[in-house]
């Protein structure tokens, strides 16, 4: 039987979050690693400036880029810009060629292990400089 | 045939959007169980819930052999057509969302308005345009004939348009459909006026908005290869025609 | 300017860009993070010793424009989508030409006229072909 | 509440099919036309069609238009007007190149023409052989017929109201004279009103295949044209004769092409025999569908039917190969394999007649015009399509000849209709034209009876397709007409649930149901009245074709509570009856 129930309980009221595929997700990645990397660029234009005023000033203010905090943070900065850049090489693969677009899904797969192999071979390197002596 | 999907029988619960102007002020979701077959559709489903339980559920229908394009709406989160998605390709387990299609306005449960579509669409020029005036038919070969085949699919669904995320920012871009439709005669070697197709889609909210999500592609229930053509309409943009 | 298409023109600079990019960024990475020291081994020193040199003046300018071009055409694209009131979006996108032709210009200043050893400094701080005071 | 809105054209095209837009093409650039559409345009079921338009281009071999003409007199039991026939054939050949001139992508020949390819009973030289006559566009001809008329009525700007329901039809006496002043419809979005006050109006609602549980057409195929047509008074033509398309998928009733035969594929019963070698020795596969369907019905019967229940037959293109059915088959390969998990490639496909075509419907001449007897017109009114019976198909369409139909008569419609709008003047609207609508759609949006229309309709399909379906007897259709009768005084107490103004769908499936079930009333007395088997309607208790009673069409009119049956002559030109054998 077919039956109905009010569904007070039912509070969302907003529709479902698209699902989409590797397509989608690649893009929603792409453009928040882009915007974050924008402003970190803006950062680091104005900090790298600061060579202009003084050396004393500049090194000071790279002193605190240092610390472990700062370090892991230029780890996720470069995990974004590693992303970014693969898969702007498959953006720019499937937007020349009909082949990219058929194998996009398995690009952005291919993305993926890039980046991870990547940042394998960053990671202990960055954290060995920013953790060691 | 009919005796051995009645031995299959289980209950599905849906869950819909629904909306009606009159007396809502905010869509709402609904629950409703309904007992499904292996073969049923979910068009099935919601013409059993229309038929027998809520006869205010509002939907489009007409052929229910995914040939019409009436029917796209979002089931678990996807743009499909109701009439193609059958029960036994869905994870029953869990209750199956159904809602309108998103992007364009919202008129009644799963019923949206369409016009902003078809504006899109009819912007275009979707229709050939050429001076030779051919004793019979213009002579074109199964190779010219075959460029634009996969393109005069198109069942103009809205499925595609409504699963761009540039679309639902502001509703503004021509959207996949138009493309895959201004394709269908760019591509074509009777058409003579490709360029001017191409100087409207090379416009502020033409081919350049599309990111390459896919979402089009993998939405477009006649697997046209839409991000493929979207691709192709760029480049004759670049190059000059064809 | 009649034939110049923003969007087309944005849309083929992204990925030319896109491209030199990689290489750009991928050296500079390696460069500044993963050789000797890492992080750590950024200074003054580190910094004005590169910019003496007229190749990394010329690189370090390079990735300097096309990053930031190349972020603030994306970031346009990403206002433009997201912010629909029509003033503020204006707004934003003023505020993004302003702040990005600003950067582009400091940054180019900074890059052709440091002076890599600036009399009165520190000669510890300074790079190692300093003449000493 | 309800507001009523008054509109003026010189013509108003009611249906935005294949008939209603090739319509409107023709009368768009003169008279100022309106097109008025339940569905979108591109939602109506000439989108569906798959196989194939005939025309005899010759361009793969040779043929003639006579033959045409010939094959389409014969496939239909020579229950055809054979003037109408000949104007079919003739003008199918413009047809198909304006189709192709207009931007139809057809499939092509090597040399760059229009492929053509084998479609049941087309033959060359009257019956000697098969012959490839149908043009097509892979298998969804009807689709790119019905997007390239859209798109030409995109670019003649045409005025279209969509998701308007025509609901009545306005008459008007003037000079002793039934004239035509308009139509009056209901539009979906708004629960509103319209009067159109027309000079010519253009029926193109097509068919009324809902009445059947099993059928290849749209759950939106009501006949509401027809039954506003006949509510009107006016008579109905040959209402009997309904066509069940021998391969509709089992249990479903979607279509699979006839062109799948035209390209090769084999009917195999339980033991893998081709029965139709029996049935039909010289074209076999290719029969017309009347007989193909009897047989594998006789087939099931005799208990040589496939699969666990022993209830349908198989269709084999296993030897066709994957590139043919991917190429010039598709849609219909994923058909099988989305709706029934068979892959054509590799197994044969389960399928069944399923109810597809009206023959019948509102009889017009030649020219499009409506009749209101055997030989007057009405001024200003013209139907074309698969609503209208012209009649070109007889007792039973051929494969093709309908995308064939909406082109030739849906033009001469078009033009018509522009010509008589152009020099006639508006005919004085009846008064409160718009009441009897306000009046039906109000009842039934108040109506809160016991009855659900959705059992109703259920009912009525369950019954005709057990008993009006392809064989028929007296004492089934007896039980037919007494269902309905049943089921008529049961539509009485509906109740309907959705009492709101905007996309109230709820109070159009009743509506259509009305129509409905009107017109199975029709359609079961008048095959009670037809005692002889002839084309799609086959009558167990009287096997044979009985040309000296019943060679006559059958024209059906309202009268009060009753139903008064008549009959009209065929016109007969070159082709005297013969028996049918192929
Ligand atoms: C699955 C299938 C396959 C087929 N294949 C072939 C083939 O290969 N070859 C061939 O020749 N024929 C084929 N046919 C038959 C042919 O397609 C149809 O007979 C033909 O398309 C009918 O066209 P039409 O314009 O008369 O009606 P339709 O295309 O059905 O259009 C009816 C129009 O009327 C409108 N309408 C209806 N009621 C109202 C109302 N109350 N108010 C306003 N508007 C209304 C609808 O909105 C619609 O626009 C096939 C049919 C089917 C079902
Ligand atoms: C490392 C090399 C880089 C490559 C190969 C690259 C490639 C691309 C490409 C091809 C696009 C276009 C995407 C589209 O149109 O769908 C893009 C967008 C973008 N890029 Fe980059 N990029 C790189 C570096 C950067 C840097 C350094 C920044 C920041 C300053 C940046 C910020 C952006 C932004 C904000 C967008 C817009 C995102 C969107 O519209 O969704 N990119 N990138
Ligand atoms: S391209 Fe596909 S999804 Fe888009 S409208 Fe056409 S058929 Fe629908
Ligand atoms: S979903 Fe949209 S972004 Fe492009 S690939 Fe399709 S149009
Ligand atoms: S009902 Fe026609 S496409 Fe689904």
């Amino acid at each position: 039987m077919t039956t109905a129930q009010a569904s007070a309980a039912k509070t969302r009221i907003a529709g479902t979050l698209y699902r989409g595929h590797e397509g989608m997700w690649s893009w929603v990645l792409h453009r928040i690693t882009g915007i974050a990397i924008y402003f970190f660029l803006l950062v680091h234009v104005l900090d790298t400036a600061l060579v202009r005023i003084s050396p004393e000033l500049y090194n000071a203010v790279m002193a605190s880029y240092k610390t472990p905090v700062m370090g892991l943070g230029e780890l996720g900065l470069v995990a974004a810009i590693v992303f970014h850049a693969y898969n702007g090489l498959r953006i720019i693969l499937v937007d020349l060629t009909g082949w990219g677009t058929r194998h996009q899904k398995a690009m952005f797969y291919v993305v993926l292990a890039m980046w991870a192999i990547t940042m394998l071979g960053f990671a202990p390197r960055h954290l060995a400089h920013v953790f060691g002596a | 045939m009919s005796d051995i999907a009645e031995v299959q029988s289980f209950t599905v619960t849906f869950i819909i959007r629904r909306f009606n102007p009159e007396t809502d002020t905010e869509p709402y979701w609904q629950d409703f169980d309904v007992q499904m077959y292996s073969t049923d559709r979910v068009l099935d489903a919601l013409h059993k819930i229309k038929w027998d339980v809520d006869g205010t559920l509002s939907f489009r229908r007409s052929c229910a052999h995914g040939i019409c394009g009436s029917d796209a709406m979002r089931i678990n989160g996807r743009n499909r057509l109701a009439c193609k998605t059958l029960i036994k390709d869905l994870d029953i387990s869990k209750p199956v969302y159904v809602e309108a299609i998103k992007g364009l306005p919202l008129e009644k449960d799963l019923i949206v308005d369409m016009e902003p579509f078809f504006a899109a669409y009819r912007e275009i020029n979707p229709f050939l345009q050429t001076s030779a005036k051919p004793e019979k038919e213009h002579i074109q070969s199964p190779e010219q004939r075959a460029r634009f085949d996969d393109t005069t699919k198109c069942i103009l669904c809205a499925a595609c348009t409504t699963s761009c995320p540039v679309f639902w920012t502001d509703g503004q871009y021509f959207g996949p459909a138009a493309i895959v439709n201004a394709h269908r005669f760019i591509f074509d070697s009777r058409d003579e006026e490709a360029q001017v197709r191409l100087d409207i889609l090379n416009s502020k909210e033409g081919v350049w908005r599309c990111r390459t999500t896919f979402n089009c592609s993998e939405a477009c229930p006649r697997g046209i290869e839409v991000t493929k053509a979207i691709a192709e309409v760029k480049q004759a943009v670049l190059r000059g025609v064809r | 300017m009649k034939n110049f298409n923003l969007e087309k023109a944005g849309w083929l600079f992204m990925r030319g860009s896109g491209a030199v990019l990689i290489v750009l960024i991928f050296t500079h990475l390696s460069v500044n993070l993963l050789s000797d020291g890492g992080v750590k081994a950024i200074d003054f020193a580190f910094v004005a010793g590169k910019l003496a040199n007229p190749f990394w003046q010329w690189f370090d300018v390079t990735l300097l424009w096309l990053a930031l071009i190349h972020g603030a055409n994306g970031m346009r694209t990403v206002i433009n989508d997201y912010v629909l009131r029509e003033k503020f979006r204006k707004g934003l996108l003023v505020a993004l030409v302003a702040s990005t032709a600003l950067l582009i210009v400091m940054g180019t200043l900074v890059v052709f006229t440091l002076d890599p050893c600036p009399v009165g400094s520190p000669a510890e701080l300074l790079p190692s072909f300093c003449p000493v005071a | 509440m309800t507001q009523v809105h008054n509109h003026e054209y010189d013509v108003v095209i009611v249906g935005a099919g294949g008939a209603g837009m090739r319509a409107a093409i023709e009368s768009a650039p003169h008279a100022k036309t309106a097109v008025i559409t339940k569905l979108y345009p591109t939602r109506s079921h000439t989108g569906a069609a798959q196989g194939g338009m005939a025309a005899a281009l010759a361009n793969v071999e040779e043929d003639s238009w006579e033959w045409h003409t010939f094959d389409t007199v014969k496939g239909g039991d020579y229950l055809v007007d054979q003037d109408a026939a000949e104007i079919l054939a003739k003008e199918a050949i413009d047809a198909i190149i304006d189709l192709e001139n207009m931007g139809l992508p057809f499939n092509r020949t090597p040399e760059g023409k229009i492929d053509q390819r084998r479609f049941g009973g087309h033959t060359r030289d009257h019956g000697k052989a098969p012959v490839r006559r149908a043009c097509y566009a892979a298998d969804r001809t009807g689709h790119m017929i019905l997007q390239t008329l859209f798109q030409n009525c995109v670019k003649l700007g045409v005025e279209f109201h969509n998701e308007f329901y025509v609901l009545d039809l306005l008459l008007s006496e003037e000079k002793g004279q039934t004239r035509t002043s308009g139509v009056v419809a209901y539009e979906l979005a708004t629960g509103d009103i319209h009067v159109f006050h027309a000079k010519s109006v253009v029926f193109a609602t097509g068919g009324f295949g809902k009445m059947f549980k099993t059928t290849s057409n749209a759950h939106t195929l009501t006949g509401d044209g027809v039954g506003i047509v006949w509510r009107k008074g006016l008579p109905l033509e040959d209402m009997e004769f309904f066509q069940f398309h021998p391969t509709g998928l089992a249990g479903l009733g979607i279509l699979l092409t006839e062109g799948a035969r035209g390209e090769g594929a084999i009917l195999r019963n339980a033991s893998g025999e081709r029965f139709m070698e029996r049935y039909a020795p010289t074209i076999k596969d290719l029969a017309p569908r009347d007989i193909i369907s009897r047989c594998m019905v006789q087939e099931v019967a005799e208990g040589r039917g496939a699969g666990p229940e022993k209830d349908y037959v198989l269709l084999d293109c296993t030897h066709l190969g994957a590139e043919v059915l991917e190429t010039k088959l598709p849609d219909i390969t994923e058909f099988a394999r989305t709706y029934l998990g068979v892959d054509p490639v590799h197994e044969p496909v389960p399928v069944m007649p399923t109810a597809h075509y009206a023959m019948g419907g509102i009889p017009t001449n030649t020219d499009a015009e409506v009749l209101k007897d055997n030989t007057t017109v009405i001024p200003g009114l013209y139907a074309a399509g698969e609503c209208a019976c012209v009649s070109v198909h007889g007792s039973n369409r051929l494969g093709t000849n309908s995308l064939l139909d909406i082109n030739v008569f849906g033009k001469r419609a078009g033009r018509n209709a522009a010509a008589y709008a152009l020099k006639a003047k508006h005919v004085a609207l009846p008064k409160a034209p718009e009441s009897d609508v306000l009046k039906l759609v109000e009842t039934l949006r108040a109506s809160n009876g016991s009855e659900n229309v959705a059992t109703l309709r259920k009912e009525l399909q369950v019954e005709m397709d057990r008993n009006a379906q392809v064989f028929r007897t007296e004492e089934s259709l007896k039980h037919a007409e007494d269902v309905i009768a049943d089921l008529r005084a049961r539509y009485a107490n509906i109740g309907i649930h959705d009492r709101g103004q905007r996309f109230n769908t709820d109070l159009l499936e009743a509506i259509e149901l009305g129509f409905l079930l009107d017109l199975a009333e029709v359609v079961v007395v008048s095959a009670r009245n037809r005692k002889e088997s002839r084309g799609g309607h086959m009558r167990d208790d009287f096997p044979d074709r009985n040309d000296a009673d019943y060679m006559v069409h059958t024209m059906a009119y309202k009268a009060d509570d009753s139903i008064r049956l008549d009959w009209k002559p065929v016109v007969i030109t070159n082709y005297q009856p013969m028996e049918r054998k192929y």
